[in-house]
Parts: C-alpha cells; structure tokens; sequence
C-alpha cells in the first residue's frame, strides 16, 4: 500500500502536538510498534518545534508544512518552514549546540531526529527556509516484506 | 491532552510530579512554576518523578537542564525516577544520567537523600 | 485564539479514520464536549467519504482536501474534491437520497451534516469538484465569551 | 484501529456484536461477513449489540439497512442493543426505528424473540 498525505498550520506552539498526532494517526496504517510510533512523535516534535521558535521566531503568523509518504513500511516525512534559514547546517546538527541557550533549549533536537530515523537531510539557506527531509523503515514491515 | 504538574515538599526535597505531555508548548509554564517552587520553599534538592509523562522531546530535556543547573548552585542534587523506556533513551542519547542521578522509585530517590518517610 | 489548519491526502478509504482523528485533534484545542467532538468527527466522514465515493468513484489516486479554521469557539470547516461534481444540489441533499443505492448507501450523509452543523453550504457542478463549507459554534466557548 | 465483529447463533437468531469504529472503509468487509453468516446458519432474527461501537456514520446505517432488507425477506426482525447516545440519535435522524426495534441488552432482546438463554 502506498499513502500520502500533507499538513500545513499556523506556527504556535498549540501546534506541536496536533502535529503530532495527526503524522502519529498517519502511520498508524502500516501498524507501528509503541516505540516506532513514539520515535516518529518525537521527531515531528523536534522540527515543528524548531521551525516554530528557531525558523519563524516564534512568530504566530506563518505556515508549517508536513508531508508524509508511506510505502511498503518506509516513511517518508518532509518538514519545512519559510523562516530564517540555518547558516551553517553542520553545526546546528552538532549534539548540544543551540542558537538561543537562553530560551533553554537542549540543542538536542537534531540528534534525536538522527537517532531515530534512518536517514535525514537538512536543506537551509538563510533567508530561504529549512527543509528537513527524513526517512524510516519500519522493522515488522522489513521482515514481512522480505 | 498538555501537561500537569505536582509539587510536593518534604524536608529540603522538592518532589515534582508530572503527568502528560511534555512538549516545548507546555515546556514554559512548567518552567514558571517550578522555578517559582524551587525559592519559595528554601530547597535544596529535586526529585523527578516522571511516572506519568506519556510523551517527551528535547524541549522537555532543556527545562529539566534548566533546573538542574538552579539545583546544583544550591548546592543540590537532581535524582529522576519512574522514568519509561522511550525517555530514558533521550536522556542517554543527551548524556543526562552523568549529572542527574536516576532511581527505580521515588521512595528509593527519597531515602538517597536521607529523608525518611 | 484565533488558529487554522489544511491538510489533503488520497481519496482512499483509509484516509477516512485519518481525516477525523486529525480534524479531531485540531479542534480539540477548543475543549469541545465528547458531543461535540463525535459530532464533528461524523461530519468529517460523511463529506470525506462522499468525496472518495462520489466525487471519484472510488478510484485511489486524487486528493481530498479539509481546511478547518477555529475562532473564538467557533469552527469552520471546508471539505473538497476535484470530482465529479453534483448535477441537483437540492436533491443530493434530501433525505434518504442516493446516487449509488447499489453500494449500500443510506443516502442520509448530507442530512447527518445538516443536524451536526450550524450551517453548510454545498458548492459543486459536474465536472467542477464538490465544496463543502460549513461551520459550528461550541456551546461553552459561546457561553464564556458572551 | 478499525472494527470487529463477533458472530453467534442462538436457535434462529444471529447475534451480531462489533466492536470499534464503523465507517466506510469498515462497512464493506463487515457486509460480506455479515451476509455469510445469515445464509450459513439458517437464522431468522437478527441481534445487533453496538455496545463496543465508539464511532459510527452513515455508511454504517447503510449496512445495517442493507441487513435488515434480508432479514424482513427471511421473515424475520431486527432488534438492535446497548446502543450509545450518539448513535442513537443517527438512528434517530434516518427514521430507523420505525423499522428497527431497539431493546436495552442482548438479554432483553434474546428474550422478545423468544429465546431462552
Ligand atoms: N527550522 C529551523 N530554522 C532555523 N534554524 C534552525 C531550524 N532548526 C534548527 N535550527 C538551528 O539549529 C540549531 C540546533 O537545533 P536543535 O538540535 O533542534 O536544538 P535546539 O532546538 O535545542 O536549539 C538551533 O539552535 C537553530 O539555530
Ligand atoms: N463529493 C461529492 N461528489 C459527488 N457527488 C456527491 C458528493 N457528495 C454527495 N454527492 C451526491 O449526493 C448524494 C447524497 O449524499 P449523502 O446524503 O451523503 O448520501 P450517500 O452518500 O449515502 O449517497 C450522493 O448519493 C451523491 O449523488
């Protein structure tokens, strides 16, 4: 079975877990484990949540876009913003950095993203938006699938 | 379903309770109140009780750095018990258990730190 | 609060459960009654399902769109498709109506929507796609304001 | 996470017990099962307990009717159970009632088609 669908909302924090639910309802199509379906909560999580206080400043008033495709047990999970951009991408995935310790953020967020999806892409450009695009193979459809 | 939070002192611990989700939208509140308990009540350590918290990120994590950091300038200590598999994975992923102490029970947290119950 | 969501996904019969736990998580931000709530997850299905079921014939591969809007307790709900479009409104909106007695349609989703909304409009033509816009105002949230 | 259903024969009487959500993509594989069983068994009467139902919508009204058609041509009723307010009022707005008896429990029901449990 292949299935698509996209999301797009306003960038406030209420958001964070609508978005969540609705990827976690998403995915629940291929059966998940607690902990599968737990991983990709937290990772939607983890870049609404950036694209909301790091790409839009927390600013209420921009859209958030989710696209989530899910083929013979792989997820595909695209989450973007127009905001800010990122500089210098490879940094801001180093574990613990964060551009603003003073909002008490972690700087772990894309460290959870690499833990628990199997791959992940940053496209950003300042002034030009962040796209992180992710992806997951589902351990129960891997093997029924082979 | 947000977040909701306990608290609860006894002798110079502060036992917070926490049941939900914690997410960066719930992460400020919770942030407030829990400062605004660690000086009212002239503590001096902090027990975690994360039994019920049914969802974490990262946001999660840095309110819980945040006081820690509160806690350690007090000359306290952290200790997070109850803790469930998926949380206990971020806190490894974050090298957390190097500076907050993890106990199977609050009970357990709470005789560590030599109150009796 | 003022807060709006759009989300589209493939006209398959799996993106029904989909559609209303999303619809259902967004407007659950309002703290609706558990009436209120099934209320307008029943009125997701009816227009999401006629969608897959009429406007494509059950055919997999368009898209459905929700747009959904909340606003001081008060919903706003758009459901829409790129189908085949309805010939007689007034008639599709009838009571026990069915284009499709065939498929063991009870022909009471419109009357359904009409009962578990404040109003609805229903924009369509053949060949154009259908368009249904509706909205409801919360009971608590009417009572606080006011 | 779906529907399913539970089929048992007492004397002449199906009793039909669902449980979960029965919407559109539900109603079609419930129909082919559900007609299986009226034709296996021989029955006359149909039982639906809705107890479990959590959500329902017209496509479910429309299996429903689509059943009771072949129970009236095998002369028989349909008694439907343990219904939950929400449902109800479907039931209500399409007039189904008037065709359709509704009883409190499966027991009562059992009981008004004259089956002794
Ligand atoms: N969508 C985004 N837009 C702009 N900057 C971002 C975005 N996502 C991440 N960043 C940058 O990458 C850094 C690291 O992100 P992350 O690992 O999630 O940690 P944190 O959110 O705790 O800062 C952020 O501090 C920010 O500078
Ligand atoms: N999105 C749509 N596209 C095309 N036709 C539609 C659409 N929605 C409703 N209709 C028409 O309106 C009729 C009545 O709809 P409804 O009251 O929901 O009953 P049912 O779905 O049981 O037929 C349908 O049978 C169909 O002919």
């Amino acid at each position: 079975m292949k299935n698509e669908m996209a999301v797009e909302f306003l960038s406030v924090s209420e958001n964070e877990s609508f978005a969540r639910v609705t990827v976690g309802a998403f995915i629940s199509q291929l059966d998940p484990t607690m902990d599968e379906l737990t991983e990709i909560k937290t990772v939607v999580s983890e870049a609404v949540t950036n694209s909301i206080i790091h790409g839009y400043n927390n600013e209420p008033n921009h859209q958030v876009f989710i696209k989530c495709i899910i083929h013979e047990g792989e997820i595909e999970l695209v989450i973007k913003d127009n905001g800010v951009g990122i500089g210098d991408v490879e940094e801001a995935r180093q574990p613990l950095y964060t551009s603003k310790p003073d909002l008490e953020r972690s700087g772990m967020g894309f460290t959870i993203i690499e833990n628990f999806m199997d791959t992940i892409e940053v496209i950003s450009n300042p002034g030009e938006g962040t796209t992180v695009h992710m992806t997951k193979q589902l351990i129960n459809s891997k093997t029924v699938c082979k | 379903m947000g977040l909701s939070a306990e608290f609860q002192v006894k002798d110079e611990v502060l036992i917070v309770r926490l049941s939900g989700e914690l997410d960066h939208h719930e992460a400020e509140e919770l942030r407030d109140k829990w400062k605004e308990e660690i000086y009212k009540h002239g503590i001096k350590h902090v027990i975690l009780n994360l039994e019920a918290v049914s969802f974490m990120d990262s946001s999660g994590l840095g309110v819980v750095l945040g006081r820690y950091k509160e806690v350690l300038q007090l000359g306290g200590e952290m200790v997070v018990c109850s803790i469930s598999p998926p949380i206990r994975r971020l806190f490894e992923m974050s090298g957390l258990f190097k500076i907050i102490r993890l106990e199977e029970s609050e009970q357990f947290a709470l005789e560590t730190l030599g109150v009796a119950s």
